[in-house]
């Protein structure tokens, strides 16, 4: 096997083996697991790097295995793995970095990252997945390692949350693993290629095809958070905020997401789908799930929780965008992708600040905190209006590609949805700025754990993640057309992977 | 011969009749003193005359004084046995049966 | 509820019953395969005249090798619980003067020497004749008994060494030939005795098992004895 | 060319009498270097297997009818590997554990010894008489494990579990007795032939049902189910993973055998089916008490119970006409078999790591353990994950190809019981995780335990679930003809 | 003395395994182990000098048994075939006039095969005997028996 | 006379049976032990009557065995079974 | 229909009668005995089924004295246990419902 073949390994194991050393390390052992965390990010940054070159010169990464005589572990870094790989990857190691401060000086943390980095290895798999078979391997590990990260806190309202967690991912993963047996059975292999396998069967296959679409968007549905499956969701934000970050941004969400992505593009094809008439219904769950999320994140006075709403409707961005048949509704919600998971991660980060630096978690506690925090506080705006579409950002560009993929997909409902939905994420992101910056600061904080120390307004662990990810939602958006900007390598994985 | 076999079947229809009254011993006499009584005497006897009746069916000599070890093996064994019982009996507190003052 | 259940067992049970019978009844005969001539045309091969001998310790040898580990294995057990009990036994000597035990005392040494020729000629009967070395064993474990009623015998404690080198003795012996057979006259083959020594053999095999076997038997009637007190004793 | 069947079946005989001859108690270190040398002597006959195939072993050079014969295919290597493999880390575990608890360690070596060397040897056997044998001497080895324990208890569990599997054997025995009085033979090689090409006889199909009705007794089935927990939850530990793991499959084996082999030309579909039902009842039900349990050792006995039903899926499922569904269906039954025994082994191990600390059975009590024991707890959720059938582990392929051969023989039914069965495990395993992570019970102080306790049963977890990606080669041998 | 006893007992052993084997030649390699077997064990549980008896002895006493048991057999046969069996069962207790050891033991065992009595119990000096007539005396019997087993056995009866 | 020797033997062993009806009934544990002695003499004579019935002089062994047995068995019984009072399903009649 | 056959199937009614007493009986030492029961009659039809053409066969012979050992095997370590049960709880019974299968709904 040559070199390229093993890099996909390398990619998981730069995570994984860390995470295996950590899990067994001596709680006291503090230097060492640092630098095992930040070693693995790293390396994972420069594997993923150097492979992002070698995509685009050509070359092709993927390692097969056989597990059964007939079925495949397969890897494979094409540019859409690549693109989630890279997002996963980048904010893994900024995470890290922030959990190190979240989480300095709180007992399990050999635990906690040796989880931790389980969970990256498996979002990582999951985006280097090669068919369905191995997706489903990685979907499931994710589910497995972040539930010890759910109940972390061993309160008994982590433990609810985290069953209630389990109950809802683990039933998706069964409906799930029936529609990719089901598949299987019908076409011998599930591998992932361009323009669909499903599309070899012809129509006579119709009724099943469709079943078997609704068990694999119900069982992927679960994990993104598609109205009437996303109950977990708000109760999952009961966990330490680096794991909220993780699982809102980074790792269970975007593997529902892009699972979905994959079963549209590369099992089913997206004509095919649409011949199939799968897409419309698709399209209506999402823009239901979008308004939903937005009008319940509307009455939620509990940050987290408002965050928990805002991403329920914001991961559905991503799903509307695929089913709307053309290749800008495809950029739009492909780049959402990416673009959600920086912003809302920001957001994330920010919220633990908050609470970990003077102890708010309510959004009624919120008065002021931006003389206090400024710095968070910046990043939170940057962020609170990227979600809302405002020019200059990030989620401007996504919102921008999905009005015109609507428009060109002769869905113009679709349009007046995404507007709504606009107004009503300003509705409920505008009061929370309002307080920020505009409501006198109280005379004392709920529980002002961390003080402020010259320009560091918390400690700086929990400080230079949000910046930078702020930085980069502006960056995103302002420096769209460069080479280096997300939209640009989406617009690549489009034109080299679903426009003929 | 006839004669031999005749005086074999003889002892062994006595034998066999031995072991009958054994029997009637056992189910009507009144307590386990006096049914040992019947199973210690009666049967060995029985199997006593059942031996001298078979001993007139012997191919050899050998064969003879096997069945008659065979017999005292069992003789020994029955009469030991039937104390070691009546003394448990005794020793547990089974009292003997009593014929009542007037005859029955 | 508990009755239902009971009247569907015997009813269930007798209707298995008819159909055995039933089959028992219509079965063929005779059966498929002749056994039996089979066995008497290997017996010259098998090391000795009986053919249930021969089935046991020769053809069907590998089943009796498991047999004995089964008598083993119980005894195991009966030893794994009778760690748990106190043990009690009555002093020394207390039967030998006790003037109620001579009857049981008296049995037992003119008994005992008899029975142990009995064995013998079971052992070596065998080879021609019903036999062998698991009636052997088991009168030589009676006696063992009844040298344990009479208080020849004390009951047995955790096992010493030694006994519990006789209780494997038979097994040990088994598989001591099965290697040596295994390893020299037919090499890789299991329990293939060469017929020119196979009656040997099987007499040094039903000689060790005779010995282990009778200390099993006995084994499980002593083992468990040992906190059996007469009533002697609390006369 | 040097043949491993033979050894394979003096050497554990000669490791018990040594055993035994060692002393109570002793003898530890030597069964352990025996069964290493017997798992080199097992897969040395894997790799014969794989290369030369089948083959049989006439005992003592007679052959069939006259003699015993062995038969080992690719069945018996996986049987006899997994057996070694998961019986070697457990007796290392088994050292460590009785090191610290005395109860029950009497002739456990022995004991042991006795009970591999009868799954050996019944593994090998092609004769009906002769595996009724090697069932007896693995019924009564269990039960003297069992009830070493010693507790009323355990002793009532042994004595319950000693009478069925009399009775199973018996049944089974009775079987023997009408087979060989109409064929004249007790031989398989002699057998198979007749039943397939003769017309089949009333004698014949009482005696397959009496003989499966004894091994399905053994091998706890439900409705059978009852003497299995007290049985299997009440045992030391060691004990109860060896139970669990390895001796409800040797009669599974023999079910297997017979009704594939033997019995084929007899069986239906009818009764493949109803053997489904029964097995989606075990899945259902088992999988319900276990999570009723409010002890951790009952709840992993009573798991026990649920994932021998996922064994007999694969009756109905073979018996589709779909030519590659019949396949996976095996397949599937057996990596379920080999992944549930690895995992089984692991989970029991950390149970009984858990019950020793805490000084108590109770599931309530485990709080805390998440940081007392981490590695402990990870080998419960790592061997959880193969019960619950998730990847990448053994049970997640088993799982795979039943469920392939469900749905593309189109037996619906049974997909929809093993994916409630699969969440139903998911609910009892992760009962006991989350209360891992709770905080300690107030005033309980965890013993400490020695690490040798530890690592045997998290090597066990370890390669159930690594072996997901192994199972070609499982499945390469379980192909060997 | 010894020699003769340990004599006596092969000879014994030797008559008993003849008549077991049924004198079959082949026998007596296996027959050799046996009978030191049984000879070992027999002077490990009988150690020499507990007893002696006199041939003539035995002779007497046998021929009294045989006769006394046919009698006794025919007697209870008899009580069992009538319609009224007409016992007065009662328990006797007869002081023992036989030293300790072996005289007692076949006494009572010999009782056991006798008209009438049981022996049910056995104390340091008496002999506890179920009748079946306690009308009629059963100590004449007791003493004629027990003076045959003195000459058997070479011992002298104790005055009582 | 070899059909003479089974009938006697058929007979013996109705009379064994019947004699076993009593044995069962009690009243007292002693009853029961009666059962030892029976089959000792019953069995040993029945044995032997079938040895001489069909040339199966082997059955003699048996017998011998067999009387051999029903002794230790007898003492067993008298020396041990009839200790766990109250246990097992009789109680004394007469006591 | 051959002797040997009366003796198959008077195995056949053993077996039956040890079946049920083995299931249906409470007492322990019951249960022991109707084990025994039924293996006698497994062991009559071994050997009554084997030699239903006149021949005895010696291989059902040797058979059920194999059978007969391991019956006896079992049923001493059967009688060890009972007892060891009798002296821990004073009885020769089960005690009334197995652990775990009644209890269960009402834990929860
Ligand atoms: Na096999
Ligand atoms: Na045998």
């Amino acid at each position: 096997m040559n070199f390229n073949g093993i890099l996909p390994l390398l990619v998981l194991a730069s995570s994984l083996v860390p995470g295996m050393i950590i899990f067994f390390l001596p709680e006291s052992r503090i230097r060492l697991r640092t630098t095992l965390n930040l070693t693995g990010a790293i390396l994972k940054l420069l594997l993923i790097g150097y492979m992002l070159w070698g995509v685009q010169h050509d070359q092709s990464y993927v390692f097969r295995y056989n597990v059964l005589p007939d079925l495949e572990l397969v890897f494979k870094a094409d540019a859409l793995a690549l693109l989630f790989v890279t997002l996963s990857a980048a904010l893994w190691f900024l995470t890290t970095l922030y959990a190190i401060g979240y989480l300095e000086g709180s007992p399990h943390r050999s635990r906690f990252f040796g989880f931790f980095s389980f969970c990256v290895t498996a979002t990582v798999g999951v985006a280097m997945a090669g068919n369905l078979f191995t997706f489903f391997v990685f979907y499931e590990l994710l589910t497995l390692s972040t539930y010890p990260l759910v109940v972390h806190r061993g309160t008994e309202a982590a433990i609810r949350a985290g069953n209630i967690y389990l109950v809802y991912t683990l039933a998706g993963g069964a409906v799930f693993l029936t529609g990719i047996v089901w598949l299987y059975g019908l076409l011998g292999q599930v591998e992932f290629t361009h323009g669909g396998v499903a599309a070899t069967l012809g129509l006579e296959y119709t009724a099943q095809l469709q079943v078997i679409f609704l068990l694999l968007i119900a069982g992927l549905g679960v994990k993104a958070a598609l109205v009437p499956l996303h109950g977990w969701l708000p109760q999952a934000m009961i966990a330490p905020a680096p794991v909220s970050a993780l699982l809102h941004a980074v790792a269970v969400v975007k593997a529902g997401a892009f699972g979905i992505i994959r079963i549209v593009y590369e099992v089913y094809g997206i004509e095919f789908a649409q011949t199939l008439n799968l897409l419309m219904p698709l399209a209506i769950v999402a823009s239901i799930t979008i308004i939903w999320g937005s009008l319940r994140a509307l009455w939620q006075d509990d940050l987290k929780r408002r965050l928990a709403y805002s991403t329920i409707s914001q991961v559905s961005y991503i799903i509307l965008g695929v089913t709307l048949f053309g290749p800008a509704g495809t950029i739009g919600g492909v780049v959402h992708l990416v673009h959600q998971g920086i912003m809302k991660i920001t957001l994330f980060f920010c919220a633990g600040n908050y609470a970990e630096t003077l102890g708010i978690h309510k959004i009624s506690e919120m008065n002021g905190a931006g003389r206090r925090m400024p710095w968070t506080s910046i990043a939170f705006s940057v962020a609170a209006f990227g979600m809302m579409g405002a020019p200059l950002t990030a989620g401007y560009i996504s919102k921008l590609y999905l009005i015109q993929g609507a428009e060109m997909a002769e869905m113009v409902w679709v349009s007046w949805m995404l507007t709504a939905s606009g107004l009503l994420n300003a509705a409920y992101f505008l009061p929370i700025l309002y307080r920020l910056w505009f409501i006198n600061q109280p005379q004392t904080w709920l529980q002002e754990r961390i003080r402020a120390q010259g320009r560091w307004e918390t400690h700086g662990l929990l400080l230079i993640p949000p910046v930078v990810t702020a930085a980069v939602t502006l960056g995103a958006g302002i420096f769209a057309d460069t080479g280096w900007s997300p939209l640009f390598w989406v617009k690549l994985v489009a034109e080299m992977e679903y426009l003929p | 011969m006839a004669i031999l076999e005749l005086l074999s079947s003889i002892f062994l229809v006595m034998g066999a009749a031995f072991f009958m009254a054994g029997t009637i011993g056992l189910l009507r006499f009144p307590d386990v003193y006096t049914r040992l009584h019947a199973l210690a005497k009666v049967d060995n006897l029985g199997l006593g005359l059942i031996i001298l009746g078979l001993l007139f069916q012997v191919p050899g000599l050998t064969v003879a004084l096997k069945i008659i070890l065979i017999w005292l093996l069992a003789l020994a064994a029955s009469s030991a046995v039937s104390f070691l019982i009546a003394r448990r009996a005794l020793n547990r507190g089974v009292a003997p049966w009593k014929a009542k003052e007037q005859k029955i | 509820m508990r009755n239902l259940l009971n009247v569907l067992v015997i009813v269930l049970s007798a209707a298995l019953g008819l159909v055995l019978i039933g089959v028992i009844l219509e079965s063929p005969s005779p059966a498929r395969v002749r056994l039996s001539e089979e066995v008497l045309m290997q017996i010259g091969a098998s090391g000795v005249t009986h053919p249930v001998t021969a089935v046991l310790l020769n053809f069907r040898g590998y089943d009796t090798l498991l047999e004995v580990m089964v008598l083993l294995l119980a005894l195991l057990g009966v030893l794994a619980q009778m760690g748990k009990q106190k043990r009690e036994n009555p002093p020394a000597g207390f039967y030998l003067t006790e003037p109620r035990m001579q009857v049981l005392l008296w049995l037992a040494r003119v008994l005992v020497p008899l029975m142990v020729l009995v064995a013998g000629y079971l052992l070596w009967a065998g080879g021609h004749q019903p036999g062998g070395a698991f009636q052997a064993g088991a009168v030589l474990a009676a006696a063992g008994v009844l040298l344990n009623l009479s208080g020849l015998l004390p009951s047995w404690m955790e096992p010493a060494w030694n006994l519990r080198a006789g209780l494997v003795s038979g097994l040990l012996v088994f598989l001591l030939i099965a290697a040596a057979v295994m390893t020299t006259a037919s090499p890789g083959l299991l329990l293939q005795y060469p017929p020119a020594s196979a009656g040997m053999l099987i007499l040094l095999v039903e000689t060790g098992l005779t010995l282990s076997l009778g200390l099993i038997l006995a084994g499980l009637f002593l083992f468990l004895s040992g906190d059996a007190i007469d009533e002697e004793a609390d006369k | 060319m040097f043949d491993p069947v033979p050894w394979l079946i003096l050497l554990p005989l000669a490791w018990g009498c040594l055993t035994f001859l060692a002393g109570i108690g002793r003898g530890g270190r030597l069964v352990v270097a025996g069964l290493i040398i017997q798992l080199v002597l097992t897969i040395i006959l894997a790799r014969q297997i794989v290369m030369e195939g089948a083959r049989h072993y006439a005992v003592g050079g007679w052959g069939a009818p006259l003699g015993v014969d062995l038969y080992v295919d690719g069945l018996t290597g996986i049987m006899l590997l997994l057996t070694h493999v998961v019986a070697l880390p457990l007796v290392v575990y088994a050292r460590a554990y009785f090191s610290s608890q005395a109860e029950g360690a009497s002739y456990f070596w022995p004991l042991t010894c006795f009970l591999l060397a009868a799954m050996n040897v019944l593994f090998m056997s092609a004769d009906i008489f002769n595996i009724y044998v090697t069932l007896e001497l693995l019924g009564l080895a269990a039960v003297g494990l069992v009830a070493a324990a010693g507790s009323a208890g355990s002793v009532t569990a042994a004595i319950r579990y000693l009478l069925v599997t009399l009775l199973g054997s018996g049944a089974y025995l009775m079987g023997v007795a009408l087979l060989y009085g109409t064929y004249g033979s007790v031989s398989l090689a002699v057998l198979e032939p007749l039943l397939a090409t003769t017309e089949i006889s009333a004698a014949a199909c009482l005696a397959a049902m009496l003989m499966l009705a004894g091994l399905l007794l053994k091998t706890a089935l439900f409705p059978f189910h009852f003497w299995l927990p007290p049985a299997h939850g009440g045992a030391p530990a060691p004990v109860s993973a060896l139970l669990s793991a390895l001796v409800i499959k040797a009669s599974f084996y023999l079910i297997l055998r017979l009704w594939f082999d033997l019995f084929a030309p007899l069986v239906t579909t009818q009764a493949a089916q109803l053997l489904g039902g029964l097995g989606a009842a075990a899945i259902l039900w088992g999988s319900i008490l276990a999570f009723n349990q409010t002890r951790l050792k009952m709840l992993v006995a009573y798991s026990t119970v649920a994932q021998i039903g996922y064994l007999f899926l694969l009756f109905p499922l073979m018996t589709s006409a779909i030519p590659g569904a019949a396949e996976s269906a095996m397949q599937g039954g057996v990596m379920q078999l080999v992944a549930h025994a690895l995992a089984k082994a692991a989970m029991f191990a950390a149970a009984g790591v858990m019950v020793l600390s805490a000084g108590k059975d109770d599931i309530a009590l485990l709080g805390g353990m998440s940081s007392h024991l981490p590695l402990t707890l990870f080998t419960f959720a790592l061997a959880g994950i193969t019960l619950m059938g998730l990847p990448p582990s053994g049970g997640f392929i088993a799982k795979w190809l039943l469920i392939d051969s469900a749905v593309s023989g189109g037996q619906w039914g049974w997909v929809v019981v093993m994916i409630l069965g699969g969440l139903l495990s998911a609910a009892y395993v992760f009962k006991v995780l989350r209360q891992a992570f709770l905080p300690p019970v107030a005033g309980i102080k965890f013993k400490p335990v020695i690490r040798m306790l530890e690592w045997p049963a998290f090597l066990l977890a370890l390669i159930s679930l690594l072996l997901g990606f192994r199972s070609v080669e499982v499945l390469n041998l379980l192909g060997a003809a | 003395m010894i020699l003769r006893t340990v004599f006596l007992r092969i000879v014994l052993f030797i008559a008993v395994w003849w008549i077991l084997t049924q004198g079959r030649a082949d026998s007596w390699g296996v027959g050799l182990i046996s009978i030191v077997s049984a000879l070992i064990v027999s002077l490990v549980l009988l150690p020499l000098g507990l007893f002696r008896f006199s041939f003539a002895g035995i002779f007497f006493f046998l021929l009294y048994f045989l006769s006394r048991s046919l009698k006794s057999g025919i007697q209870v046969a008899l009580m069992a075939a009538r319609l009224d069996p007409g016992f007065h069962p009662n328990i006797q207790k007869i002081p023992l006039r036989l030293p300790e050891g072996l005289g007692r033991v076949i006494l009572v065992n010999t009782l056991n095969l006798m008209p009438g009595t049981l022996s049910v119990d056995l104390t340091a000096s008496s002999l506890y005997l179920h009748v079946l007539d306690e009308r009629q005396s059963i100590e004449t019997q007791v003493r004629d028996i027990e003076k045959l087993i003195a000459h058997m056995l070479c011992v002298e009866l104790e005055e009582s | 006379m070899n059909d003479f020797n089974l009938l006697l033997a058929v007979f013996l062993l109705v009379n064994l049976i019947i004699a076993l009806l009593r044995v069962a009934r009690g009243p007292t544990d002693a009853d029961r032990l009666l059962a030892a002695l029976l089959f000792g003499t019953t069995g040993v004579a029945i044995l032997l009557l079938l040895a001489f019935t069909a040339d199966t002089l082997v059955l003699m062994d048996v017998a011998l065995v067999f009387a051999l047995l029903a002794a230790i068995t007898g003492a067993v019984f008298a020396q041990r079974a009839w200790r766990m009072e109250g246990v097992g399903e009789g109680k004394d009649g007469n006591s | 229909m051959s002797g040997a056959l009366i003796y198959a199937c008077a195995g056949a009614v053993l077996f039956v009668f040890g079946v049920t007493g083995l299931i249906l009986l409470p007492h322990l030492l019951r249960k022991i005995l109707a084990f025994n029961i039924m293996g006698s009659g497994v062991f009559l039809v071994l050997v009554g089924l084997g030699q239903r053409d006149g021949t005895p066969d010696p291989v059902p012979q040797a058979m059920v004295l194999t059978g007969i050992v391991v019956a006896v095997a079992a049923t001493a370590l059967a009688l060890a246990l009972v007892r060891r049960l009798l002296s821990l709880t004073g009885k020769i019974q089960f005690p009334e419902e197995p652990e775990g299968s009644g209890r269960c709904w009402k834990n929860k």
